[in-house]
């Protein structure tokens, strides 16, 4: 019973470091556009007050049920995989509910959540969410494989399907796998630009086209909680992939620092570049990232 | 006499029973089928026991009936949904055409399943097999003309595969002089070579015909979603996992012992996957609810199939473990769409939306199902797709993981394209006065649904007995490895899997819905989905705002290089060719007196040239 | 607690501190004034340091900008994004034809006056306000809604009836869903 | 003892001289004579079959001229079981065409005259034991089988007739210059001893005699290049008609050709022979039935290509290969009678015949309707029925004898038999009904003569016991030649003292 409470405190508290850190990221996001843009930018806790204010908003509308769930679906994403990836080494705080084969148990799971949503923004009946649901399930189609080939690359290497394999091997070696398995670690960061949804492959959301997507009928408290989810879940993955690539953390701040590092890939490539079509980004990433990852596997297979 | 016997006696009475009862009382029929397939169904578990067995002989050939750990696990899947489809279609057939025949190839085709099972002999097997297919083909064809060419399509290849078999166990008894497949099985590590690669190629296209395998599967989509949803949940769900039986079958007692069996296995494997991934690609291009499922199906059955292939033991347990789920998830998908069928009078996504209120209860049990479907946890569905996941990398199958992850993760597009196109959207005023299906259909759904979420928490209920049944195969017992070997299999009885994950799942869910449904309970409200933004615009009532048309015309546009050559017509093409060759040897007979004249004089003088050569 | 009235008044000022901070517009581009929105929002005005950001849909949407004159086929779609956005919700408007028809005084198809068929909160004068101004608007609408005074939501709800007969009066085929709020 | 083989040929020989002068006393007796008389017959041979099964072959001595020299019939279990076969199916297409012509006396008399010769040939051919006398049965079961196949008196049938005819006579040729060399070099005409001195002959001589019965006997069997007349004559002549061509005349053909090839003359390589022979015929047959428009020629094709089937199975030449063809043979006889017994109410009202016009006769012909589809099940060979039991005993007689490419062979042509049937099935229970063709009913004794041999499909196809034992027993009589020689010379020897 107290290990039930205990791991039930480290999960609150790591929810709540992973919301503020993400949101902070989120904010930061768009203080370093406005840099690049030449503009001043909003101050980097913009995004806790954009937060706040959603959560004060006083009314909301939902079209039913399944629009009413949606937002708790994606919550449990981006809570039970930040429960799953181990956030820093070795410490017992955090609650760990990693075990052998949780990175398939973490693909499936990272899609329950867009699917939940993606069910309750078809209840909307609003045609720009479903459209934005369709592109976003098709770019998925696309991202997956070169990600997924990245990590058949690191599972058939080290044969092993569990996180903390993966970390251990990094910790004992002193090396990390970014560096031991470069391709697979290029395919998987070409596969982060599709995970992150920022331009050229923000296609789902796409405000000028679709008044946002799967999200154009959210408001208020859904909308809250659907923004907090998502930066969640942005911790995590970067987490994931510090811990898969990077050796994982000993601390927050080096967790901090490493992850904010690899958030700047996808950000600043996303503030250089235009928006592709669906089938562009789909084909982007079944050529170069998978091919990547083909290389990765190659050379889990051969060396 | 012996409760084999009267199993089969009492299952065929039923069919003959309900088919003359067609003629007296609709009541009586309906009751009759019922009771038929429950009386079975309960004679089959309280009397009959593992091993029980039964000799006798017909013109001098032995034969066997019994049963086995490893029957057993499939008769989980055929009675089971038997039963379910049995309620389901006395409500879904209710108003239509020659019930009496329906009933009958429904009950004979659930017989013939048992038999395939419950056979110990080839031959018993083989007629077990062409019943079933017979049967199911006269339920192919039921709906009318229309589905004529899809029926005859399934009895080709089916009897494609059933010749290769026939021709394969002729082969058998030739060399054995014993039709048993325990002799079978002990005689082939004895047999000639080249017996032992044709054996398991005629054995896999008959099985693989059943079991929808590239480059067989052609006849499948137009199959499945021709036939009466009532039964295609049978069909797709049961009648399919025979070839898989089979497969397995041949897998384990032939494939072990080729010379080089990696090849084989490769080939195999990878058929599956292309079927996995060919499946899935067309079901995505698909409009109507019924050929989606089709589709889907095919792809399933890929993954079973490169499971099965693959053979590791663990790749074994994940494909009997997708068997059964696949049989309850798609069982339950069809006898959705029938109901929305029943209800609705059609399933075409661009036809019919937003049915999710007015159809609640056929709504959930497809959402678990699809869920399941997708593989996503905490379904049944997951289990199954991580023990091939993990069954495949610890093989070394790398290319094909990406494969089978590849149809598995296009399958979402599939899986919301069937919620989107019928339960969510637009909810148009045409559909404003569909009501949820009679109890009958949706109680079925419910349950099997239910079921679902069941096994994917406590998988060990089905994995134990499958775990037997692999033990009949000659596999050692894989409890004691693979549970231990994960969390997801912990140590609370064997049983549970994934106890904190689903805790965690479920608690976090359960708060975030009560946090958005307490905060600002009173100010928030329900609009219709008239009330959408569409900037600033009122949508009257007759303004279609469905999005269903080219729904993923983009993903399409992206993977149509692959798509664009099928399988059908190269078998067309070919069909053609075989017609206009027929067309023109049928001139031999020209109907002229004296040209038959001639030829029997050619004849005469044919013989005469070659008589030495001929009966030197 | 939360129904005490010292804490209460402790999330009311964090909640209007964030909605002061935090605006979400969304510029119904009506006439010629939606060309200043781009200086405002981009780098030269940078508009995104008071926290404005442009919103995707009325449902995410704070602050409902009407820039320009509005024929009266467009005050109906106005009406109705101003009844799908959730409160609290504002309306700036912008220009001078939304305060007393402009250029446009004597048209027979505008609306003349704004706030005789949706609650303004903020009027910015000129035709057309410069981007300075629009900020400045913006300015006046954080310092309203800190002071809690920005209730044009409240008071379209209190007087509904009012602004129905006057939209109503202009807008000739009325085929509009209820406002139930 | 109940009866004598010799009453095979005479009872039906002198019914048919009868039928006339009875018809002048009561119209009816017309009808019910040949009736009684194939009753009769099926009962003895019933009996005579239980009691040769028991106590070995019955030769009869006709005229009191021993062997060697007089006419002698012979009732062994394989003759037996052929006769019977044929007995009972002449009973059963009797019972169907019972009100056949029911208003033109005249006709029916003609039609009941030529069926008891049609029957009393065939049944001669295969219970007589010499070779000459065969011949004249083959006449008698082709003249009669010509008129019956201009019995409508159309051009067509006509035609058909007249070809048939012309070929038949060819047949006839053949057949009485291989008598004539036989004849010239062994001075016997009796089969038994033709097999006791076939080795004396000059080889050149025996393989001219072989191929001169070859042609002129695969004519009546219906072997490839020599059957154009067939479909034509199946097609036109009426539906009992074709019936009893299916199920009583090849069966004779094919006996007399096996006959010949198997006691006769041991000449090597007439089993590869048959198989060859046979596959083409199957092959060509099916894939011409595939592509025709009318149900009778379809049927017709189809019959030559089962025949083909068959006569690969006898070519196996072993035991369970024989075995095999005699199941097969049965089953052809059934299914294909029923097929042709029920397609014919299926067309009955059409001008052509055509196939599409059976579409949607499901509905209106319920029994009919089913019949021909439990026809076409057996016929194709679908388990429980009894088609398959015969396709799968050829099947492992041919696997037994290593030959797998005959199989492949076989089986990819049933295939083609797989589609055609289940089209017209399908058409016929699936498709709407042509609104010009009315449809006609049964008459009752149709019914009862169809489902006869519906049952008789299933019981075989459920309990193929039930004749596996004198098929078994047929096959080792057909192949123990000595025994054959033995039985029938040792007859005369004791006839002598």
């Amino acid at each position: 019973m107290k290990e039930i409470l205990y791991y039930t405190w480290g999960a609150i508290v790591s929810f709540v470091v992973a919301f503020s850190v993400g949101i902070t990221y989120m904010g930061l996001n768009r203080k370093i556009t406005a840099r690049v843009q030449n503009r001043y930018g909003p101050p980097w806790y913009q995004n806790f007050i954009d937060v706040i204010k959603l959560s004060s908003k006083k009314t909301s509308i939902h079209h039913g049920v399944m629009q009413h769930m949606g937002p708790a679906f994606i919550m449990v994403t981006s809570v039970v995989s930040l429960l799953v990836i181990p956030i820093l080494n070795g410490n017992k705080f955090f609650p760990n509910l990693n075990f052998q084969g949780d990175l398939i148990f973490l693909l499936y799971i990272m899609v329950f959540g867009p699917l939940g949503m993606a069910l309750g923004a078809g209840q909307t009946g609003n045609p720009n969410s479903a459209i934005g649901v369709t592109r976003g399930l098709s770019q998925m189609a696309g991202f997956e494989i070169p990600w997924v080939m990245a990590l058949v690359a690191l599972m058939i290497q080290y044969k092993t399907t569990s996180i903390v394999d993966l970390m251990n091997v990094q910790v004992e070696s002193g090396r990390w796998l970014m560096f031991s398995s470069p391709f697979a670690f290029l395919a998987a960061v070409m596969a982060m630009l599709g995970m992150f949804r920022y331009a050229p492959f923000d296609i789902v959301g796409a405000p000028q086209e679709l008044a946002s997507g799967p999200m154009s009928e959210n408001g208020g408290k859904y909308l809250f909680v659907m923004m907090s989810a998502g930066s969640v879940f942005a911790f995590a993955k970067l987490t994931l992939y510090v811990d898969i690539f990077m050796g994982g953390a000993d601390n927050l701040i080096i967790l901090v620092v490493k992850t904010f590092a690899l958030y700047l890939i996808p950000m600043l490539y996303g503030i250089t570049s235009p928006r592709y079509r669906t089938e562009q980004s789909v084909r982007w990433f079944w050529g170069w990232p998978s091919f990547f990852g083909l290389l990765a596997i190659l050379q889990a297979a051969l060396f | 006499m012996n409760m084999i016997y009267i199993l089969f006696s009492l299952m065929f009475g039923g069919a003959i029973l309900t088919f003359l009862a067609h003629k007296v009382s609709g009541l009586l029929r309906d009751i009759l089928f019922v009771l038929t397939i429950l009386a079975s169904t309960v004679l089959f578990y309280t009397k009959i026991h593992t091993g029980d067995a039964v000799d006798f002989s017909i013109s001098g050939l032995p034969l066997q009936w019994g049963i086995n750990a490893y029957g057993r696990i499939f008769s989980l899947i055929v009675l089971g949904l038997g039963v379910m489809a049995s309620f389901y279609s006395v409500s879904y057939m209710k108003g239509k055409e020659r019930l009496g025949y329906f009933y009958f190839n429904f009950l004979i085709s659930l017989i013939s399943m048992m038999g395939i099972l419950m056979s110990h002999d080839l031959v018993s097997f083989f007629i077990f097999w062409e019943m079933m297919t017979w049967s199911s083909y006269f339920i192919v064809i039921y709906n009318g003309k229309h589905v004529q060419r899809s029926g005859i399509n399934y009895i080709l290849f089916s009897a494609l595969g059933a010749y290769a078999m026939l021709m394969a166990i002729v082969m058998v008894y030739a060399h054995t002089q014993s039709l048993m497949i325990q002799d079978m099985m002990q005689a082939f590590p004895f047999f000639p070579v080249a017996y032992k690669v044709w054996l398991p190629i005629l054995f896999l296209t008959a099985f693989g015909v059943k079991a929808a395998m590239m480059p067989l599967h052609v006849w499948a989509p137009d199959a499945y979603s021709d036939s009466p949803m009532a039964y295609t949940s049978v069909f797709s769900g049961a009648l399919s996992k025979m070839g898989i039986y089979g497969m397995i079958i041949v897998f384990v007692t032939m494939v072990n012992y080729l010379p080089d069996d990696t090849w084989f296995r490769e080939t195999i494997a990878w058929l599956g996957a292309i079927t996995a991934i060919m499946g899935t690609l067309w079901a995505i291009a698909q409009d109507d609810a019924r050929k989606l499922l089709a589709w889907s199906s095919v792809a399933q059955l890929g993954y079973i199939i490169t499971g099965v292939a693959v053979g590791t033991p663990l790749a074994m347990l994940s494909a009997l473990f997708l068997s059964v789920m696949h049989a309850l998830f798609k069982g339950t998908l069809f006898m959705a769409v029938g109901a929305i069928e029943k209800q609705t009078g059609t399933t075409k996504f661009n036809e019919v939306t937003g049915l999710i209120r007015k159809m609640p209860w056929t709504f959930i049990s497809s959402l678990l199902a699809i869920i399941a479907l997708a593989g996503i946890p905490p379904l049944g569905g997951f289990v199954g797709k991580w023990m091939l996941y993990e069954s495949l990398i610890n093989s070394n199958h790398y290319i094909l993981v990406i494969a089978i992850f590849f149809a598995s993760t296009s399958a979402f597009l599939y899986c919301y394209k069937f919620l989107f196109g019928f339960f969510l959207g637009q909810e148009e005023k045409e559909w404003e006065q569909v009501k949820e299906a009679p109890a009958l259909m949706v109680l079925p759904m419910l349950i099997m649904a239910t079921l679902l979420l069941v096994f994917g928490v406590f998988p060990g209920i089905v994995l134990n007995p499958i775990d037997l049944g692999m033990q009949t195969l000659g596999f050692s017992t894989t409890a004691g490895t693979f549970w231990s070997m994960s969390g997801l299999f912990n140590e609370w009885g064997n049983q549970v899997m994934l106890q904190p994950l689903v805790y965690a799942i479920g608690g976090t869910f359960l708060f975030f819905l009560i946090l958005l449904t307490v905060k600002g309970f009173k100010e928030t409200r329900y609009v219709t989905t008239k009330d959408i933004s569409s900037s600033g615009e009122v949508p009257l009532e007759h303004e279609n705002l469905t999005f269903s048309e080219g729904f993923y015309q983009p993903f399409l546009r992206a993977v149509w290089p692959v798509m664009k050559r099928r399988m059908m017509s190269y078998y067309q093409g070919f069909g053609q060719g075989m017609e206009a060759f027929f067309d023109y040897l049928r001139r031999v007979y020209s109907g002229n007196g004296q040209t038959y004249a001639i030829y029997v004089l050619v004849f005469v003088v044919i013989l005469l040239l070659f008589k030495n050569s001929l009966f030197g | 607690m939360i129904n005490d009235k010292n804490s209460q008044k402790i999330v009311d000022i964090i909640q209007n501190f964030a909605r002061q901070h935090s605006i979400w517009v969304l510029a119904y581009g009506t006439g010629c004034g939606a060309i200043e929105i781009p200086p405002t929002m981009t780098s030269r005005y940078d508009a995104e340091r008071l926290g404005v950001r442009g919103a995707a849909t009325p449902r995410q949407a704070d602050v409902l900008l009407i820039t320009g004159y509005l024929t009266t086929k467009t005050l109906k779609r106005v009406i109705r994004v101003y009844e799908q956005m959730q409160d609290p919700k504002y309306v700036i408007g912008f220009g001078s034809c939304t305060i007393n028809g402009g250029m446009y005084w004597d048209s027979y198809n505008t609306i003349k006056a704004l706030d005789r068929y949706m609650p303004v909160d903020v009027y910015i004068n000129g035709c057309m306000p410069r981007p300075e101004s629009v900020l400045s608007g913006f300015a006046k609408l954080q310092e309203l809604i800190q002071a809690g005074k920005a209730d044009g939501a409240k008071k379209y709800k209190e007087n509904l009836e009012w602004y129905r007969t006057n939209q109503k009066k202009v807008i000739p085929n009325w085929h509009m869903p209820e406002y139930n709020w | 003892m109940v009866g004598s083989p010799v009453l095979f040929i005479a009872v039906p020989l002198l019914a048919a001289f009868l039928i006339p002068l009875l018809g002048m006393i009561w119209k009816e007796s017309i009808r019910i004579l040949p009736g009684l008389v194939l009753l009769y017959m099926l009962v003895l041979a019933v009996t005579l079959l239980g009691q040769v099964m028991h106590t070995g072959t019955i030769v009869e001595i006709i005229a009191g001229w021993k062997p060697p020299w007089g006419i002698n019939l012979v009732f062994s279990p394989f003759t037996g079981v052929l006769a019977t076969l044929m007995i009972g199916m002449g009973f059963i297409i009797w019972i169907y065409s019972y009100r056949f012509k029911n208003v033109d006396f005249e006709e029916a008399k003609k039609y009941f005259i030529l069926f008891m010769m049609l029957v009393t040939g065939s049944v001669g051919i295969v219970l007589t034991g010499d070779i000459f006398n065969q011949f004249v049965f083959i006449e008698i079961t082709s003249i009669s089988a010509y008129a019956l196949t201009a019995f409508y008196k159309h051009r067509d049938s006509a035609e058909a007739s007249f070809k048939y005819l012309m070929i038949g006579s060819l047949s006839s040729m053949f057949l009485l210059l291989a008598i004539i060399l036989i004849y010239s070099q062994l001075g016997t005409l009796n089969m038994a001893d033709i097999a006791s001195k076939a080795h004396l002959m000059k080889p050149e001589f025996k393989i001219l005699a072989v191929i001169f019965f070859i042609v002129g006997l695969g004519i009546e069997a219906e072997i490839f290049p020599l059957n154009g007349w067939a479909p034509d004559a199946y097609a036109q002549a009426p539906g009992p008609v074709g019936a009893a061509f299916a199920g009583i005349v090849v069966k004779a053909g094919v006996y007399a050709l096996i006959r010949i090839i198997f006691t006769l003359f041991d000449v090597s390589g007439t089993h590869q022979f048959l198989i060859v022979i046979g596959l083409t015929t199957l092959i060509i047959s099916e894939m011409a039935a595939i592509r025709q428009e009318r149900l009778k020629r379809m049927l017709a094709y189809s019959s030559l290509g089962q025949m083909g089937l068959v006569l690969v199975a006898f070519g196996i030449g072993t035991e369970e290969g024989i075995f095999a063809a005699l199941f097969l043979l049965i089953n052809h006889a059934i299914g294909k009678s029923l097929l042709f017994l029920s397609g014919s109410y299926l067309v009955y009202n059409s001008a052509d015949k055509y196939i599409n016009e059976t579409n949607g006769m499901g509905k209106f012909l319920p029994i009919t309707s089913f019949l021909f589809a439990l026809g076409a099940l057996a016929v194709v060979g679908m388990p429980p029925f009894s088609g398959f039991w015969g396709k799968f005993f050829m099947m492992s007689a041919a696997a037994h004898a290593n030959m797998l490419l005959v199989i492949a062979l076989i089986l990819s042509v049933s295939l083609i038999e797989l589609v055609y049937y289940f089209r017209v099935v399908n058409r016929i229970y699936f498709y709407k009904k042509e609104s010009h063709i009315e449809p006609k009913k049964p008459t009752v004794n149709a019914v009862i003569a169809m489902v006869t041999l519906g049952v008789i499909i299933l019981v075989i196809g459920f309990y193929p016991d039930v004749i596996s034992g004198y098929l078994h027993q047929a096959s080792q009589a057909l192949l123990d030649k000595g025994k054959y020689i033995q039985d029938v010379l040792s007859t005369g020897q004791l006839l002598t003292h």
